[in-house]
């Protein structure tokens, strides 16, 4: 353990890290974001969702620092009286949810496609790619949004607002495969027809246990990238589908769902309550996406 | 000595085809790149035979084909009397022929899998053979491994990353020596290497042979490397033997142009103010070889039947040869 | 070439024939039409009849038949929510949605390729890692947040610009433009940013990252080591082998913008076919739904398929087959 | 021929700045060349021989740069000139050669186009008569029916045939002196020996010389007059070529000349050097050859030894006695 927490600290991802002060902020500004919404039960001030914490009396508060603004609502309060602040950590709570599960679901179906499309090649593998090149040619949004518009359509209405959680991670998680796929195919590819692949068929290792020991552990840093990168695109698209109001609803909030409700108060001057959920999402991704970023220069050799 | 490998006219054809539907429109017929035709010959047990040709010429067709990475469009490869064809399928004999026949590829970069320690490396054959189980064993067999390749026991914790060019070739070594080889195939082993590293892993092969016995087949396209090693040498060209024989008759008195050509071609190193002849063009497209002989564009002696006849491997002053010229003279002599 | 061609045919036909089946499968399966049609409480012999009446008693491909046969003359039939043609309202919305894609479209593509090479060139410069940080955040801000601020800003703090709807449009036969007109322009400015301003960030680092690979090539350095001016080097060798690769993705791309269109469309209640296309989701529309998946549709396969025909025109090693090369 | 000078490198060092520190991957080198004269340098991959060449041309690769030192060209220095001007000596007075033909040539555009583009750049020609110099050129390098083949692309010449493309573009403005960097490594033997000998008759008609960058000695052996061996970073011995090869004076040219294998007499084994050349990071002191030398002395491993002459050579050995 020590040892490896050694190698760690002496390696070039570390250096290249500990070099790059935007990255070192947004690790921080992620880190605080991710324990913000994980731990929202227990850090958030109120809990917006207790019926006996709200109060009408509170309504429509502006944050701390205008006129009006109550240092018991530090970001101000909505239009029924709850904490701008704790429905934000809650609020990315169900959207960090959303993200992570439907990355692990297209990373799953992507890796396992583009694995035995590279390794075992002919039909197999036209046919995956040709379904994967019709899925990309089609914006990952249109798909969601017609996965959800049906689920709506067949769902009994009183289960949809159960189950919208469920459907709006399939209808992320089934989109997002197709790069997953590609690039994992691609680097099969290559790794494929690498001679210590060849080397161990000569030697006589099972096919099953080349592509799971030999190729996948060298094919994984891109999809380590993309993957950082997909929960950032993942959290901005379960917000647009909950801004477009068929994502998740109002009684299980996220970042988007909030600042959907919130932009009907934009004209009548009550900004707080969509343009600080707005922030807070922009912070997540944007840190996100910048660690994901310097993932991938720092996975490229041919940068260094 | 009986042959321990025999390749009995082996051929491997590749379909390079256009899609189907450009050849109903554009009325192109299938295309096949034959990287291998009719190839035969023999390995003795403990000796060492050499391919010597330019890229593209099959050499290396040839040793994919032998370990099994490619399955052979016809003809037949025994080892030891046993056919490689029975290495398709997971039985108990095929197993054991894997065991016995290994390669050490050429690019010592590619040939080690970079996220595995060097003593996983090494006890891959082990474990997939199940030769030894004992955890302790294998460790000690690991390490009585590195220090064959010259290496120390402790250098099995490291990563491929952490050694040199000539090291990691080393490691190839141990890594096929691991599951107790008769047979090694050598693919260029030493052309990804700088000249000092190359004389060192040359000299670490011979001593292996010697100790342990091993037959080997030695792929290279540099003719003085093949000559430091090799007992025999089978020189080829587009896919076909054309000259094969005892190292010292097929370089030290040619007979076939191509032969020829080639060592005229080595630069000279002693300097004796020989001009090296350069050979005349280039070799031709393997998708659309000449009829006849295939070097018959490029070669000074040819004559008519050479741009008609496909000339036959027949043995002539000690060697086979496949020339019209050559054993139209062996003939007429 | 033919063959080319026609395979991309027949493989964009494919796709829209698979397009199709999904509408229909939407159209007939999800969501009872009759159902929908007559409300909850009409009697079994009311249902029967319109069931005959819509064809649903026939076999499947059959009824596959005519709905391919109706979408070829853009018959979609009625909508559920405006008890009118889709194919009216489709032709009603079209043009609002053209033209901001279009615009859109236009935007990304210029100022990303020209902020993509200008970062790749000036590699570290100060303008460059602007540019770059500015990138980061449009790839960062999802469409409809880019709207809200830009309405808050322009249309609500400064006043100056309208923060919904098309503006005055002038009729040309059926096609509204709003090209025309100040007012129309004027509209069209705050949507059109917002449309493209993602897919202007992500055209910029696509095109940066493939010039800085292909600026690390062997013939790029070959082409210095001639001594041929910069000049020449990133716009005559550089450049073009970017695009090459940049093609595809650029193509994929402006699909994008017209998924995207849906959002901003919504954002400034823009009366194009995104706006037309939310509304029937929300409503569970199916007619509308289904009719826009099949038009999409066709947008995205004949860009795709121009692109395709766009790679044979660039690059000569597609043009002329391998094999005919001589030595 | 050696009494007029026409390239000269003193002192030249080239570092590469990188998180363990700055590297030093050229270290003191240290040649002239003349006109027509072939210039081989030779060592073994790492030993700075190709960095040495880029530093010419002023191509380093960022990090890269020249740390110390001079490069002068008939008499002028180069190696400060502006960015703008040393695109000018490129091609115009120095022309270069690459590796691996197959990438040396842009895929999108003709070999017509690349090579008038090359000529124009430098020569002041109308677009007419540089295209009839550019199918001129072509004849030269010897590409059977030039002027058909000029508007052919690249990925449409076998190798030998776009090496020879190569070729002709670092020669289309006529410059003095070109570096050739591996030119023939990525090329089949026979097709080898046809480039190297097209090169030789090129530079003697047009009495260009060349710094030939190669680790193989049987191409030095045939082309070069003088040869440079370069080992670490720094030339380790420099002389004629015959004298280089027939009596090495420095322990890692003889270790060299040995571990080639030879046709003549047959060994049971070939001379070699144990170990293999330092990382960059890791230069020993004193001699940087001393771990792997079996002649090692005291002084090797502190004192670095500088080049003595020995007759017409000389050599970077403590053994060696001026």
């Amino acid at each position: 353990m020590m040892q490896a927490l050694a190698r760690l600290l002496d390696s070039d991802l570390w250096w290249s890290f500990k070099r790059s002060p935007l990255t070192v902020a947004a690790a921080i500004a992620a880190f605080l974001c991710i324990a913000g919404a994980v731990f929202a039960p227990w850090l958030a001030p109120h809990n917006p969702y207790d019926l006996a914490q709200i109060s009408l009396m509170n309504s429509n508060l502006p944050p701390v620092f205008q006129k009006g603004g109550s240092s018991e609502f530090l970001l101000g309060t909505d239009q029924q009286g709850r904490d701008i602040l704790s429905t934000i950590m809650y609020g990315s709570r169900v959207s960090l949810l959303v993200a992570v599960c439907a990355t692990v679901m297209s990373m799953l179906i992507g890796v396992t496609l583009g694995l035995v499309a590279g390794y075992v090649g002919g039909r197999v593998e036209s046919f995956i790619m040709r379904v994967a090149d019709i899925q990309l040619s089609f914006p990952a949004i249109l798909i969601a949004l017609l996965i959800s518009g049906i689920g709506r359509t067949v769902l009994p209405r009183e289960m949809q607002d159960q189950l919208a959680l469920y459907v709006i991670i399939l209808s992320i998680g089934l989109t997002g495969w197709v790069q997953y796929a590609r690039t994992v195919r691609g680097s099969t590819l290559v790794e494929k027809n690498k001679e210590y692949v060849q080397a161990a068929r000569v030697i006589g290792v099972p096919s099953f246990r080349i592509m799971l020991f030999h190729v996948l552990p060298n094919a994984l840093g891109p999809v380590l990238v993309i993957a950082t990168l997909g929960v950032a695109s993942a959290i901005l698209t379960e917000a647009t589908l909950s801004f477009l109001g068929v994502g998740m609803p109002p009684t299980q909030p996220s970042l988007g769902t909030l600042i959907n409700e919130g932009q009907n108060y934009l004209f009548s001057g009550e900004w707080w309550i969509t343009i600080f959920p707005g922030i807070a999402l922009i912070v997540m991704v944007i840190s996100v996406n910048l660690l994901g970023d310097w993932l991938r220069d720092a996975l490229n050799p041919k940068l260094r | 000595m009986s042959a321990f490998v025999k390749l009995e006219h082996v051929s491997k054809a590749f379909d390079v085809s256009p899609p189907w539907l450009n050849r109903v429109l554009e009325r192109k017929p299938r295309v096949f790149l034959h990287a291998v035709s009719d190839v035969s010959f023999e390995i003795r047990r403990g000796e060492t035979l050499a391919l010597v040709g330019e890229s593209g010429c099959g050499k290396s067709t040839v040793a994919r084909l032998i370990v099994g990475l490619y399955k052979a469009t016809s003809g037949r490869i025994t080892i030891d009397g046993q056919d490689m064809r029975s290495a398709d399928d997971t039985s108990e004999a095929a197993r054991a022929l894997r065991r016995r026949v290994q390669m050490i590829f050429q690019d010592p970069y590619a040939s080690l899998n970079p996220r595995w320690r060097v003593a996983d490396i090494i006890a891959e054959p082990i474990r997939t053979h199940r030769l030894i189980t004992d955890r302790a064993a294998i460790e000690r067999r690991v390490a009585e491994l590195l220090g064959c390749v010259k290496l120390t026991a402790k250098d099995g914790e490291k990563y491929p990353h952490q050694f040199s060019g000539g090291q990691r070739q080393r490691i190839s070594i141990a890594r096929a020596l691991a599951s107790n080889p008769e047979f090694l195939i050598c693919d260029e082993p030493t052309s990804a290497l700088d000249v000092s590293v190359q004389a060192q892993v040359l000299n670490l092969m011979r001593d292996l042979q010697r100790e342990m016995g091993l037959t080997y087949l030695f792929i290279s396209h540099n003719l003085q490397v093949v000559h430091h090693v090799s007992d025999r040498i089978g020189v080829m060209y587009l896919g076909r033997l054309v000259e094969i024989g005892d190292k010292r008759q097929v370089f030290g008195a040619p007979e076939h142009p191509y032969t020829r050509m080639l060592l005229d071609a080595i630069p000279d190193l002693k300097m004796t103010g020989k001009a090296r002849t350069p050979v005349a063009g280039e070799v031709p497209n393997p998708l659309d070889p000449p009829p006849g002989c295939a070097f018959n564009p490029r070669c000074p002696r040819v004559f008519e039947p050479c741009t008609r006849e496909r000339p036959e491997l027949l043995p002539a002053h000690g060697r086979e040869v496949a020339c019209h010229a050559v054993t139209r003279m062996a003939r007429a002599g | 070439m033919l063959a080319f061609i026609l395979r991309r045919v027949f493989q964009a036909a494919l796709v829209m024939l698979a397009v199709a089946l999904v509408a229909f499968a939407l159209f007939n399966y999800v969501g009872d039409p009759v159902n929908l049609m007559l409300g909850q409480d009409a009697t079994p012999e009311q249902k029967a009849e319109l069931r005959e009446a819509l064809g649903l008693d026939r076999p499947f491909y059959v009824q596959f038949a005519v709905f391919v046969g109706n979408a070829l003359q853009g018959e979609f039939g009625i909508s559920l929510r405006q008890a009118r043609p889709v194919s009216l309202l489709i032709k009603e919305r079209f043009p609002a949605t053209a033209e901001l894609a279009l615009t859109a479209a236009l935007l990304a593509l210029v100022l990303g390729v020209a902020m993509g090479v200008y970062t790749a060139l000036r590699r570290g410069g100060f303008l460059a890692n602007v540019l770059l940080t500015v990138s980061l955040i449009g790839v960062s801000l999802p469409t409809f947040l880019i709207g809200i601020l830009l309405i808050l800003v322009f249309a609500v703090t400064l006043q100056w610009l309208p923060s919904y709807g098309r503006g005055e449009v002038v009729q040309l036969g059926w096609w509204s433009t709003g090209f025309l007109t100040k007012d129309g322009l004027r509209a069209l400015i705050l949507p059109a940013i917002t449309l493209s301003l993602g897919t202007m960030t992500l055209i910029m680092r696509l095109v940066r990252s493939e010039m800085l690979e292909v600026l690390r090539t062997d013939f790029i350095k070959f082409a210095r080591a001639r001594g041929l001016t910069n000049r020449a080097i990133h716009f005559g060798h550089a450049l073009k082998n970017t695009l090459v690769p940049v093609m595809t993705i650029t193509g994929l791309q402006l699909g994008g913008i017209i998924a995207f269109a849906i959002v901003t469309e919504t954002v400034f209640q823009w009366p194009g076919l995104g706006f037309l296309f939310i509304q029937s989701v929300q409503s569970a529309d199916i007619p509308v739904m289904a009719a826009y998946l099949v038009l999409i549709s066709l947008v995205f396969v004949t860009i795709n398929l121009i692109v395709d025909l766009l790679y044979y025109v660039v690059d000569p090693r597609l043009r002329i087959e391998r094999t005919t090369a001589a030595h | 021929m050696t009494d007029f000078v026409l390239l000269e490198v003193r002192d030249l060092r080239v570092e590469f700045p990188t998180r363990r520190g700055v590297l030093t991957a050229v270290d003191g080198v240290s040649f002239t060349l003349a006109p027509g004269e072939v210039l081989g340098v030779v060592g073994e991959s790492g030993a700075g021989k190709s960095l040495t060449g880029a530093a010419i041309i002023g191509l380093l690769e960022p990090p890269g740069r020249i740390a110390g030192g001079q490069i002068l060209l008939g008499g002028e220095r180069i190696d400060n000139l502006s960015p703008e001007a040393m695109r000018k000596v490129r091609g115009r007075k120095i022309g270069a050669i690459f590796q691996d033909p197959l990438t040396s040539l842009n895929p999108l555009y003709t070999v017509g186009r690349q090579l008038v583009e090359t000529i124009q750049t430098h020569l002041d020609l109308s677009a007419e008569a540089a295209r009839n110099r550019a199918v001129q050129l072509l004849e030269e390098v010897g590409i059977p029916a030039a002027r058909e083949r000029i508007d052919h692309y690249p990925h449409q010449f076998s190798g030998g045939m776009r090496q020879r493309v190569v070729i002709a573009l670092a020669l289309a403005a006529e410059p003095r002196v070109i570096i050739a960097d591996e030119p023939t490594t990525a090329l089949d033997v026979s097709i080898q020996a046809q480039i190297i000998t097209l090169l030789k008759r090129l530079c003697r008609d047009h009495g260009t010389a060349v710094m030939l960058v190669t680790h193989d000695m049987g191409v030095i052996a045939e082309t070069a007059d003088r040869v440079a061996v370069m080992y670490a970073g720094r030339v380790v011995e420099i002389g004629p070529v015959a004298e280089v090869i027939h009596s090495p004076k420095h322990p890692y040219t003889i270790g060299l000349m040995g571990s080639i294998p030879e046709f003549d007499h047959e060994r049971e084994r070939l001379v070699q050097i144990d170990g293999a050349m330092p990382r960059l990071d890791a230069i020993p002191p004193g001699c940087a050859f001393h771990p792997r030398c079996t002649r090692v002395v005291e002084r090797c491993r502190e004192v670095r030894p500088e080049l003595v002459a020995v007759g017409t050579t000389q050599a970077a050995c403590w053994l060696v006695k001026g």
